[in-house]
Formats: structure tokens, C-alpha cells, sequence
């Protein structure tokens, strides 16, 4: 079995070809992405060590995402589960409404540093593109999104937002329409214009350069957390269970990074069911898909036996991705992590019973599956143990999707 | 032996003082029989060797046209298998030298072995793999020797020339230098002579390998490189594939006509 | 002239038929709105004193709605517009994307110390409502959100909020179908329901105790702010400028709070000029509207030579109000702030502006007015002048009518 | 002079042993003419006085019915001269007194002075103003007062006894007791009961003045209150206003035979 290092930052974990546990993650790019990617891991191990720019990434990260973001107890959702308490902390308060915006920044920054004026990324949700049309407004960088058709549709108002930061969509009519076909062409466009553009990937995936800018970037919300969590309970609680959506598995990563190392806290991935009966899932973990390469890494794909990537359904776009982050296959192989699927009724029930209680939370519908899941355990578990969910999106992007599906009128 | 006669394709198009031709197109596109007739078309038509598309959907190194193909025979439900199939019906009646171009997924998902024992029964001589680059290809670029099938080694102008030598130390007797940063298909954005510098630094380093030039190449620039190993043009059949097909005609006498003209500008 | 008193707060200066300046406020009530009324101005007077009632606000205001917002330097603008030095107040950060976070809170808190478990109130851009049903929800209290019903229509993103949050929401379709006809319709239930039931009334505006508690509780941005401007100067500019949109008043109330007894701040509201053109401003102050009774306190007010309420128009929900508060009555006759408006092109240049330079602030279209002002005099002062525009909402709410507005294609 | 023929007009019932009967009808509602007609019909149907609405937009003491009646009148273009001509007219035929009940805002938009120079020029006999409470009204109600004008100060279930004496001691000498906590045209929520009940308090604390009771009151109830001073029916003559309207026909003699079955039923 692989085994994790303790005391090795999740990220530092790979080969020196690239691959976690020997054989999740690579670069496996064509040749014309060598040089950039080298080029780019170059600049991350110099800047990851360079005061200067830690700073100046923890200034933005305070004073334009606004960290910390609140991590609070869910009251009237604990006293109506009745079993384990609910904690969560509240990831959507970020500048911007989710996770995203921890990546986007540190990727303009980079961008910045690699004498580069024009950045390029991907979107599923909207919310990679939102934030990073947003960071690059600020940073003056040039900036072209790339989404797929169908989430350009579904996810309106991020897209909304990306024209007003003055991005430049492209959309992505092949395929699926989804984000693996929007990732595909990004890289595509990459491929082209390295020598002056850098490239953002969205989340924890793509070649190992970039599943670990994004993890390290993300890794801001357990840092922040384990001190909220120490403030609360005075020590780290004995049984804790952090609980986390998956879809590329940036949020997971970073709101786990601080805690790998240590045993008593259990580590759940919720990963999309897709409609309750649909076999399209989106969850390659939960359901044991094959090793195969997408977009550049080797990881657990949905795939069908000729290696085709198969279309996944969700009525999240932000977990409608048919693989996952190398970090997540090596957790789970690992044994560290475990991970499990809701399915869209469920999230959509989630989200419902969370709003109603708790107010201030309103999760989009990815962390709404991570709800799911804390709703699901929460009522067999103990007082004693401590349950907190990543609620890592704003519900505002998915008003039409869940007010259509929930029948409000207006 | 399969990767013999691939490098005698070049000597003997260099014996004829000529660059070899190489044509991509999809197998499979649009479906298993026009395939073959396509293949059979480019085969009369002067090509030196074919190169066939092993389609994937996540085909990140590809533009628009070679997209296009891909889709098509995909959705056409054309599998690995189908692919072999195609070569080893042509192979039956041809000398030409067959190439897999394809992705990694496709290889890893159908077995490696049970990929190369395939690539031998149809008697394919090479394969290039978009998405498997120097070093972490060479475990499989091992294999494929033993196998008998030229792995080829994929480099590029940003390849600097620490990792070209490098990349040719390892490589087999045949490479091929992607003239340009970009997917395949789009318009050639450097200069050809550009190109042939790059092409003459790999061969002083390693003069005896073959070298195919490959992206953006069209009839109107091929000419250009009438005095190196190798070219290949790919988008540029595709798409004459897809149009063919929009007008409702033969798209493998199109195809071959195109082949015929590539070759007479390539030598002209 | 009327006189502003130095050393007491704002809220406090007024006389005892809680009138400021001797003619703005007041109660001009139903007589059966006497006794709640007068039960809620007891139980406000004893909880301001009550410092546990002030840690509990604070401990919300903390961890539920994210105090302190981020203060933050406008670099780009400020370049682009090459004049004074513009700040941002991102008060768009509190949870729920706007100010009205605050009152709602507040308000929800006194609701239970009245021991009602009913709480009802008004809403026009629809963040009042959101607000108050998000807090309510956290609360355990039953909700009614009066909203006209042209504000359903165009605030829909806030409409599936309220839902969520289990709120019932009352269209009201008298009148022109804003904000004004919600309040009076929100009056109007409390005035039957008042023994179970409080009443939130969405800015400073209505019965003086209204009017009191709203501005107590937005004062918070101010607090926080002064702060912030001391650690950012080290002291405070000898030139500053704070520049808040004015609807019914609420937000530039908390904003200016703090500043009332500095003369070296200038205060600047801005109103809703409505379209380039139209007679219909909500801007009773620019324009010197009479004197006029509505919602149950003495303001300036847009109405006829009868005594009408006169439509308004303006491309912002939250602005589009014929009245304004008491407040900002007194602050104008006492020469203490000036008030000026932005039509609505203006508006929608200024949130183009802002959003395509700054990213990270992507303001609503009320702050966009104030945005607008900011604008316009910035180029024409010199670079030791510090303006601050408190960016008091954030677009998403927005996000259709702005999109359909620059006919952005999606 | 007008403050003392309204006076009488309670003490007239009195007399007879009865309650009397308050209609509160929007002037102008749906137009002039009609409004005038109304008058007349209520008039004619046996009212002892009537209330004549000014209406405002901004009307938070209203509901529903009347709601309706207003918005009819003001978007038919009535003004508040319009208002005081119906009741001019309606007065220069007939001995009923009139109150005007409206918002503060219609009074202090007209000039309080020159609102109250009209009041008498057409009549009126008092003023209701329903968002104008005690002790803010006092200065106005002065005014009144030195214009021989009823000023009707409002109290209700909650209005405390503290209160309610200070408010009866500034009171001129009829005053309103709104039945219940609502706007007008609510259903009855408490009992008729609990209703006399305050309703003695007010007369015990307060035996000359007449006390007016309103909101809520049908012709199903009005029986119940034939003990007491007055009482007014408002929301079920709007209404009936909108119904006759809707079916096209005459509203002045459906209100009138309203006020008739009204009359009845409080005496019978
Ligand atoms: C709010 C939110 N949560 C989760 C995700 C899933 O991505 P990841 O698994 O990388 O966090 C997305 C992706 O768009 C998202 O927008
Ligand atoms: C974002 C925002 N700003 C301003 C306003 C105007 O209200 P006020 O003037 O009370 O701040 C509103 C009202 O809804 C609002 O939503």
C-alpha cells in the first residue's frame, strides 16, 4: 500500500517525475508544454521561498479575498440532526463566493512575476473564471476564459461577472460543453501561447505544476482554520471529520492540507452522484473508475474501455468532471481520505434544510453534496464529535438551477 | 521487420533526393470502409508513409479539423480495434509504412502490451504519442523496440538543446520536430527557414536519425522543405475530408488528388 | 439655521417627539402603531446599555455577517482617473453582499428579546429581505417579506433567497409596485399583528425608533472603518471625502457615523437621477422635494402639489424611494453633508469602470452611483485629497439588468 | 356653527335611543358626480353623519377595500379641491355633517391654514387624521378648534389608560375607538364584547364626549354595538362601490340600500 510522509506537505509528496505514490499526477503534455511548465515550476519553487512575495500574496489573501473567513457552529442544524456537532466553515465569504479566488490570485500573481501580461483558464461553475477575470482586472493582465457552452448557459450570472471584469470567453462547443472540453481548450490555446500568456487550471488537476500552485494556494483555508478551530475548542478535537466536496478537488485539498498528519481526523470526500438512478455520476472515486490520462495527468478517470472519456451529469457544474486530482487518488489509496457521492436530490434537499436553518450559510449546490453527506452520518454519530463541512460556494450562481428544480414561483 | 522499413522510407526518398511525404488523417473517418478507401487513394497517390490518427476525444494537441475527424469517427463508434483493423486490411495489400499517432489514454486503457502485440499483427512501424513526452515515455519506447515498432520522439522549438540531446540520445531512429508552438492545424506561424534551422541543429546532433516536420504544413508552404527528411500534413486532409463530406462527394478521391498535389509541390 | 450638537451621537439628536433639526422624524403613526412603538423604544434603550446584548451583536457581526469588511486602496482607478486618492469601503463582503446585513441582524436580536417569534419587513432591491430572512433563519423566527412587485421581477436572484431561507414573501401590487408600496403594505400587517409579531423596517426611514435603530446598527461600518483609515494614515487625512449612495439613507448613516463631528471629512450623498432625461428622480434632496409625511416620520419627499407620492424611476431597486431618511433631512439643512445624484447611465458607466479596473470590487447598481460621483470630481482634486466610496453592494444581484443593459451575449 | 351640529348629531340620537350611523365612503370615488351622488343616497338612506374620505396614496391605515376606492379617486384624477367641492355641494342640499377623514401629509401639502379655511367654506364639521396621533397633533387640533372644527382624536386597544386620559383631556368632544389593532376592513378579530367593554372605560372616564367605533363593523355586527355612541361602517360601502362598478351598476343606489339595511340592523 502507499504510504503518506509525515511532515511533507501533501504537495511535495511526488516523484521527481511528477507523480504522487509513483503513479498518480506526471506531465504528461506535449512536448511544446515542457519548456513553459519548467519554466513555471522554476518560478513556483523560487517564489514559494521568497518573503516578498508571501507577503504580498497575504496581503491580497486579507485584504481583497478577506481572510479568514468565518468558521462557525451550526446550531439549529446539530440540535435538529441530534447527533454530532455541525461546525463549517464558511469558504463563500470569499471575495467573489468561493475557493476559487485563492488559485486565481496566486496564478495573476505568478503571471506578474514571469514578466507575462495575458493569463488564460478554465471554468466549469463560472467561478475559476469568475475570480480569475476579477484578479486579472486588478493585476492588469489580459485576460480569456474558457468555458464550456452548456455551463455557460447554467452558470449565467459568473458569466456575467467575467464581462464586467472585461474577460474574454471563449466557449467550448465541443463535446460535452462541459468543463473537460473547456480545460481541453485552454490547454490547446496554451499550447500556442505560452511564450507570452500563463495559464491558470481551475483546480487541483492538470500537470503536477499546477495541481500544486492550486492545492498551495487553497491550502490558505485549513491554515486559517486549524487557529479558528484551536480558538474554539482549545485543542484539536479527538474526533473530527472534515467534510468536503469533490469535483477537481481543490477545496478538498485545501481544506485538508493542514490536517493530513494527523490520525484523529477523518478526511470525507463527497464527490456527484448525478441525477438519483443516472449512471452518468461524476464521482471516479466512489466508484472505482479505471487510471487513465486527462488533461495531462495520470489519475482515476470516467472512462469506457476503448479510454474515452465518458459524459458525466450533474446539477453542480462545478463537480461535472469526469476525473479527479492526483492528491485524491493518492489520499484514497493512501487510505487516508475516504470518499463517498451524493446525489443531486440529495444536494438539492441539503441545500434546502441548511438555508432554512442556519441562514447565513447558503451553499451553492457543490458544497450542498458535502452537506449531504454531514446530514447523512451526523444523526448516528456521538455529541462528542465534531463535524465540519467546507460550505465553499455561494448559492447565488445557482438561483435559476434550484429555484427552477424547487418550483419557487416569483 | 516493421521499424526497418520505416527508416528505409526515408533513405529511399532521400536516395531520390526528395523529402519523404507523410500524410495524417483519422482512422476511421468517417467511417471503417471510406477509411481504408482513403488510405488506399493516399497510397497511390505518392505518399511515403501513412500516418493514422488513433482518435481521442480529449485530444488537447489537436486544432480544429483534426478535432473534427476525431468526433466523427468517434461518434461513429469507431474503437481501438476498429483502427487496427483498418491498418491491417491495408497493410495486407500495401508496403507502405503505417504510424499510430495517438494519446496516451488510449494505449494505457487498451494494455500496453496488448497495444504493441496489435501494432504487430498490423503490422504498424511506428507509433507517436501526443501526450507522452521524454523522459516518462521511455519504459514504453523500451517496449515498442522490443517490439520492433519505432517509438518516435516528439521535440520542438522550446525543446532547448540540453533535453534535444537528451531526447535523441534516446530516441530511435526516427523523431519528429513540431515546427511551432501551437495544435496542430493552425497557420504557420514561423518562418520555414526558421524551421529548417531547428531541423539542421537536430540532424548535427544526431545525423543519422530521420526527422518529420510536422504542423502547420500545407501545399503552399511544402515546397519549402523539399530539402529535409521529412514532412507530414495532417489538418489540411482533414479538413478536405469534412469538406468532401459537406458536399456530398468522394472524399477519398479528394483526398488522394490532394496527396498528388502535396507531392508535386513538395518536389517541384 | 438648524445646528448639529458635537459629542452626541447622530441618532440621539433628536428632540422629545423625536424630531431632529425640531422638524425631521417623528412618530406620525396610527394610534394603534402607539404602544408597539413605545415597547420598542424601551427595550432599544435598555439593550444599547446592555453589554451583553453588545457582545452578542458583535459576536454576529463577527462571525456571522465577516466584520470587519475590507478597506482597501483603489490603485487602478485612482491612476486611471489621476486626481485624489480613492478608498473603497467593501462593505459588499458582509454576508449577503450588502449592508442591510446589520439592521437585519439587530433587528432579529430585538425581536427576540421582545419575545416574538414573528418578524416581518420590507424590501425593495431585495437585500433588506434577504437579510432579514437569512437572519431570521438563523433565529428561529417566522418571517413575511413585503416586496413590491415590480422588485420581484428585477431583484429575482434576492426573491430565491428569501425563498430558500423559508421566508413568505408578499408581492404587493398597489401603487407604482416599489419599495414605497412595500413598506406601507409592511406597516399595515404590523399595525394587525404587532402583539406577536415585530416589524424591521429596511432603512432609516419610518418611526423615529426606526430610523434609530437601523442607523445604530450600520454604524458598525464607520466603527470599523475609522480604524481602518488610522492604521492605513496613521491619522486622519486632512482631506477626506466619504461618499454614500442615499436611498432612504441606511447605509451612508453607518458609513458617515463615526466622521459627523470631524470638519475636515466632507460627506457626500448620492441619489438616483433616474434616466437621462426623466423627470422621475428618486432624489428628493438634490432636488429639493417639500417637506412631506410618509412611512410615519417628516421628510423631504417627492410628491405633487396634493400631497401625492410622486413614481419614481431609477435602474436601482434600492434606490428607487420618493422619500429619505429624517437623518440625512437634518445632516442637509445643518450643512453637514452635501447631496447630489447620478443618473442612470452614469451609474452603469461607473459600475463598467470600477469592475473592469478593480476586479475585486464589482459593485451594485446603488453604490454605483456613488461610484459615479467619485468619478466625476476625483480628476479635479489634488492627490493629497483621500476619497472613500462605501461600495455597499455587491452586483450579483444585478446581474440581469446590467447584463441586458450593455447587451452583453452570454 | 359646525363643531356644535356635530355634537348634536350624536345627541339626536341619543335621544331617539339609538346609536348613531357613520358611513365612510373616498370622495371622488369613482368620480365627482358619483361621489356627490353617493352622498346624497346615504343621506336620503338615514345616516345620522358621514365620513367623507380625502384620499392618499400613502394611505398605511387603510385596507383593502378602501384601498381600492382611493386608488380609483386619484387616478380618476381627483385633487383635494375636487373633495371639498363634493362636500360643498353635498352640504349646500343637506344638514348631515361631515368629517373628512385623512393623512397628515394631504393637510400639511395643502397648507394647514388654508386646509382649514376650505374645511369651513364647504362645512366640514371635523377631522380625522389617521397618522397623526396625540400629543403631535395638539397644535393642529387648536387650530381646529378655533375654526369650529371637530379635531377626533383616535384611541385604541392598546392606547394604555395613562394615555387615554391625557389624550381624552386634550380631546374635543367626539372622539374614534378603533375596535380592534388592524386597518380598516379587517374581519372582526375580537369580540363585540371586549369592544363595549373599552368602549365604557372611554365613557366612564370621559362621559360627555361621544365615541365614535369603528374597523371591522358589517351589517352582521352592527347590532351589537346599538348600546353605544356611534358607529361607522367604511370597507363594506368601498366595496360595495367596487362591486357595483365591476357589474356595471348604480353605486349610489346599491350603497344606498346598504345604509338602509345598516340603519336597520343597528336599530333593530
Ligand atoms: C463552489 C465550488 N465548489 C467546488 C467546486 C469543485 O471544484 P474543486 O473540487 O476543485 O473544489 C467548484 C468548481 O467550480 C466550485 O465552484
Ligand atoms: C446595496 C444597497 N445600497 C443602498 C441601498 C439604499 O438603501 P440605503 O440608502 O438605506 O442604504 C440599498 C437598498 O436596498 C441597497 O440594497
Amino acid at each position: 500500500m502507499i504510504q503518506l510522509q509525515k511532515g511533507v506537505p501533501l504537495i511535495d509528496q511526488h516523484d521527481e517525475n511528477g507523480y504522487w505514490g509513483g503513479k498518480f499526477g506526471g506531465n504528461q503534455i506535449a512536448e511544446s508544454l515542457n519548456h513553459p511548465i519548467e519554466e513555471l515550476e522554476n518560478e513556483f519553487k523560487k517564489l514559494r521561498q521568497d518573503d516578498t512575495f508571501i507577503k504580498e500574496r497575504d496581503y491580497y489573501f486579507k485584504n481583497f479575498i478577506g481572510a479568514p473567513t468565518p468558521f462557525i457552529k451550526l446550531e439549529n442544524l446539530t440540535k435538529h440532526l441530534g447527533g454530532a456537532q455541525i461546525y463549517c466553515k464558511l469558504v463563500s465569504k470569499a471575495t467573489g463566493g468561493a475557493h476559487k479566488a485563492y488559485n486565481a490570485v496566486v496564478h495573476s500573481l505568478i503571471c506578474r512575476r514571469l514578466g507575462k501580461t495575458y493569463i488564460g483558464g478554465d471554468t466549469g461553475a463560472g467561478y475559476a473564471g469568475k475570480m480569475l477575470s476579477m484578479a486579472a482586472a486588478k493585476f492588469n493582465l489580459k485576460c480569456k476564459i474558457f468555458m464550456g457552452a452548456k455551463d455557460i448557459e447554467r452558470q449565467s450570472i459568473n458569466v456575467f461577472s467575467m464581462r464586467s471584469y472585461g474577460a474574454d470567453i471563449v466557449p467550448v462547443n465541443s463535446g460535452s460543453q462541459t468543463l473537460v472540453d473547456a480545460v481541453s481548450e485552454c490547454m490547446r490555446w496554451w499550447t500556442s501561447e505560452n511564450e507570452d500568456a500563463h495559464m491558470c487550471v481551475g483546480s487541483t488537476v492538470g500537470p503536477t505544476i499546477f495541481v500544486k500552485i492550486c492545492a498551495w494556494s487553497t491550502a490558505q483555508i485549513s491554515r486559517e482554520m486549524k487557529k479558528q478551530v484551536i480558538d474554539e475548542f482549545g485543542e484539536v478535537p479527538r474526533d473530527m471529520k472534515l467534510i468536503n466536496c469533490v469535483g477537481g478537488g481543490s477545496s478538498a485539498a485545501g481544506f485538508w492540507n493542514e490536517w493530513i498528519d494527523y490520525d484523529n481526523v477523518e478526511l470525507i470526500g463527497v464527490e456527484a452522484g448525478g441525477p438519483e438512478g443516472s449512471k452518468k455520476h461524476a464521482a471516479p472515486l466512489t466508484n472505482d473508475s479505471p487510471l487513465g490520462v486527462l488533461h495531462g495527468a495520470t489519475q482515476y478517470v470516467i472512462q469506457d474501455n476503448d479510454g474515452e472519456i465518458e459524459e458525466t451529469e450533474s446539477i453542480s457544474a462545478g463537480l461535472d468532471y469526469p476525473g479527479v486530482s492526483p492528491l485524491h487518488c493518492f489520499l484514497k489509496e493512501a487510505g487516508r481520505a475516504r470518499y463517498t457521492s451524493a446525489t443531486d436530490e440529495e444536494a438539492i434537499e441539503a441545500f434546502q434544510l441548511v438555508s432554512k436553518n442556519e441562514g447565513f450559510v447558503s451553499p451553492s449546490l457543490e458544497p450542498s453534496h458535502a452537506f449531504a453527506e454531514a446530514i447523512k452520518i451526523a444523526p448516528t454519530l456521538s455529541k462528542d464529535t465534531i463535524i465540519v463541512v467546507d460550505s465553499c460556494g455561494d448559492s447565488a450562481k445557482d438561483s435559476k438551477i434550484i429555484a427552477e428544480r424547487l418550483g419557487y414561483k416569483t | 521487420m516493421s521499424s526497418e522499413t520505416l527508416y528505409k522510407s526515408f533513405v529511399n526518398a532521400e536516395k531520390e533526393n526528395r523529402a519523404a511525404l507523410l500524410t495524417y488523417t483519422v482512422g476511421g473517418d468517417p467511417n471503417k470502409s471510406i477509411s481504408l478507401e482513403i488510405f488506399r487513394e493516399i497510397a497511390k497517390s505518392g505518399v511515403d508513409i501513412i500516418e493514422c490518427g488513433l482518435g481521442h476525444g480529449a485530444n488537447i494537441g489537436d486544432g480544429g479539423a483534426i478535432q473534427d475527424s476525431t468526433y466523427r469517427a468517434l461518434s461513429g463508434g469507431i474503437k481501438t480495434d476498429d483502427v487496427f483493423d483498418i491498418i491491417k486490411d491495408f497493410k495486407d495489400e500495401s508496403e507502405i509504412d503505417v504510424i499510430i499517432m495517438t494519446y496516451q489514454n488510449k494505449i494505457m486503457s487498451y494494455g500496453e502490451e496488448k497495444f504493441l502485440e496489435k501494432c504487430r499483427e498490423s503490422q504498424v512501424s511506428g507509433i507517436i504519442c501526443v501526450d507522452w513526452p521524454w523522459p516518462l515515455n521511455l519504459k514504453f519506447s523500451d517496449k515498442c523496440k522490443k517490439n520492433s515498432i519505432t517509438f518516435i520522439q516528439l521535440l520542438c522549438p522550446t525543446t532547448n538543446e540540453e533535453r534535444l540531446n537528451k531526447i535523441l540520445n534516446d530516441a530511435h531512429d526516427v523523431v519528429y520536430y513540431i515546427s511551432m508552438l501551437s495544435t496542430t492545424g493552425q497557420k504557420l506561424k514561423v518562418s520555414s527557414n526558421e524551421i529548417i534551422e531547428r531541423f539542421q541543429l537536430i540532424k548535427k546532433l544526431s545525423p543519422e536519425k530521420k526527422c518529420i516536420i510536422g504542423f502547420g504544413i500545407t501545399a503552399d508552404t511544402i515546397n519549402d522543405f523539399k530539402k529535409t527528411d521529412a514532412c507530414v500534413v495532417g489538418s489540411a486532409l482533414c479538413r478536405e475530408i469534412s469538406n468532401s463530406i459537406d458536399k456530398e462527394l468522394n472524399p477519398a478521391i479528394n483526398v488522394g488528388s490532394m496527396v498528388r498535389h502535396l507531392k508535386d509541390n513538395l518536389n517541384s
